[in-house]
């Protein structure tokens, strides 16, 4: 199945763009008939990724690169967010509700992107960088 | 984000208007400290009328109030949540810590 | 200088991108102590130059691809417009107002960049492509 | 964009909601140029009120339906226009074309 559209985005790691980043994916999937709620959620997920790129990925230093890459599909919309940063040692621990490396943080980034969307796949080397594949599935096919 | 102060009733009130994320994260945490130290005040009222957006790390920071000031006895009151913000709230777990209302004027009532 | 925030955005030319990159630039652009008004000219002007990408460039082709650089320095922000379409012959010509190859258009394009942006640098050759350049100065250094 | 369509004193009354741009032009003209086939008016009003954006291809489908109706000596009128709507149509020469108001109400009078 050939994508529909395609928009990606490369950006710095500064803390500015992961609104920008959000602004982006709410654009992007008001192409679609979704509901504003629907629209909310997707802009929850994507800052939680772009945040974990910036925070844990480039330890909040604004010099890595985070690469968003936008899709839509005729049943489906995908946000792929790519850091070359950290990595992830133990995905599935990672995953887990609470669980944070940090003591300041809640741990429910990833319980957030699962909830909101459809699907969520996590990819990850240590010293090499994670990938996070997020699906927001479409009921209507129509377009704006 | 902007954030705004007042006191009523022995609470701190922070009136926050924007989005509430990592960006301005720091900057939210460094303003209400600022203003429990210099009112010596225990008690929080978070007014989100005008929050648009938060995410898990503006949830985290309202945590970290949150848990200072209960550490003295202090306790945290929420105000105004739209839908989206409630949700997260609600997803969060943070409904059982936080009691949430209607207007800034029913919270202080019942409080 | 060296920027102190960039995005690049690369997205196909079907005409819903034309928004999406608007709303990016936007987003961009409010990082900066701007007014509102000066947002809307960023819009109009963006707004503009990736339609002409779409229209022009690529002949209303929705498989070409266009790529949107967003720099911000201290003292400016550079919108840059990149296609690999057509191209134009004489850009002198094309910048006229009122000039237009497309009897249904009204020649504006390059008027409201101009009129909008503090500078407006367009490259161009035939059956490569076309760069327009566009250059926000900001009067306040601040960042939000 | 969204457009609604309605008759009132020989004007056919067009009005449009959501940014105007090339995305949006053909859907534009197919829809005015549809309810002037419909109505066989000759006038148009066009009401801005919530029409956040408008660029130069906005402008280019307004234009083609102006010069549509004054070959038949229809004449077209603009009401609530936001101020960079405005600016747009200034910048663009249009206002010397396009009389415009602050109300439909108004257009309609002084129509
Ligand atoms: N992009 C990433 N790069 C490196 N580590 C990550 C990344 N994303 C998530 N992690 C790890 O997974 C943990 C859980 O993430 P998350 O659920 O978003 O919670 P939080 O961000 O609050 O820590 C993080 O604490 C971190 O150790
Ligand atoms: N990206 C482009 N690729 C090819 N030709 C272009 C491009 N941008 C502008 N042009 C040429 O310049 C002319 C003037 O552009 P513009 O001022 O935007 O007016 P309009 O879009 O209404 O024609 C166009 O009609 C076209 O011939």
């Amino acid at each position: 199945m050939t994508a529909k559209n395609r928009i990606f985005m490369s950006f710095t790691s500064n803390s500015e763009n992961v609104g920008i980043a959000r602004v982006a994916a709410a654009a992007f999937a008001a192409q679609m008939d979704l509901t504003l709620n629907e629209i909310e959620e997707i802009k929850v997920a994507v800052s939680e990724a772009v945040s974990n790129s910036v925070i844990h990925g480039y330890g909040n230093d604004n010099k890595g690169i985070i690469e968003l890459t936008m899709m839509l599909y005729e049943d489906r919309l995908e946000y792929i967010i790519v850091d070359h940063g950290k990595g992830i040692a133990d995905i599935a621990q990672a995953r887990q509700p609470s669980y944070s490396s940090d003591p300041e943080r809640m741990g429910l980034g990833f319980v957030f992107m699962e909830s909101f969307m459809d699907e969520l796949i996590v990819e990850s080397q240590v010293g090499v960088g994670t990938t996070v594949k997020m699906v927001k599935k479409i009921q209507t096919g129509g377009t704006h | 984000m902007v954030i705004t102060t007042a006191v009523k009733q022995g609470f701190l009130i922070v009136r926050i208007s924007g989005e509430l994320d990592m960006h301005v994260a720091d900057e939210f945490r460094r303003q209400v400290d600022n203003a429990l130290d210099a009112t010596g005040l225990k008690n929080i009222l978070l007014s989100f009328e005008n929050v648009t957006f938060i995410d898990s790390s503006g949830l985290g920071v309202i945590l970290g109030r949150y848990k200072r000031i209960s550490a003295s006895g202090g306790k945290m009151l929420a105000a105004c949540l739209q839908p989206q913000v409630a949700k997260i709230f609600e997803l969060a777990g943070l409904l059982n810590i936080i009691r949430t209302y209607d207007s800034e004027t029913e919270a202080l009532e019942c409080a």
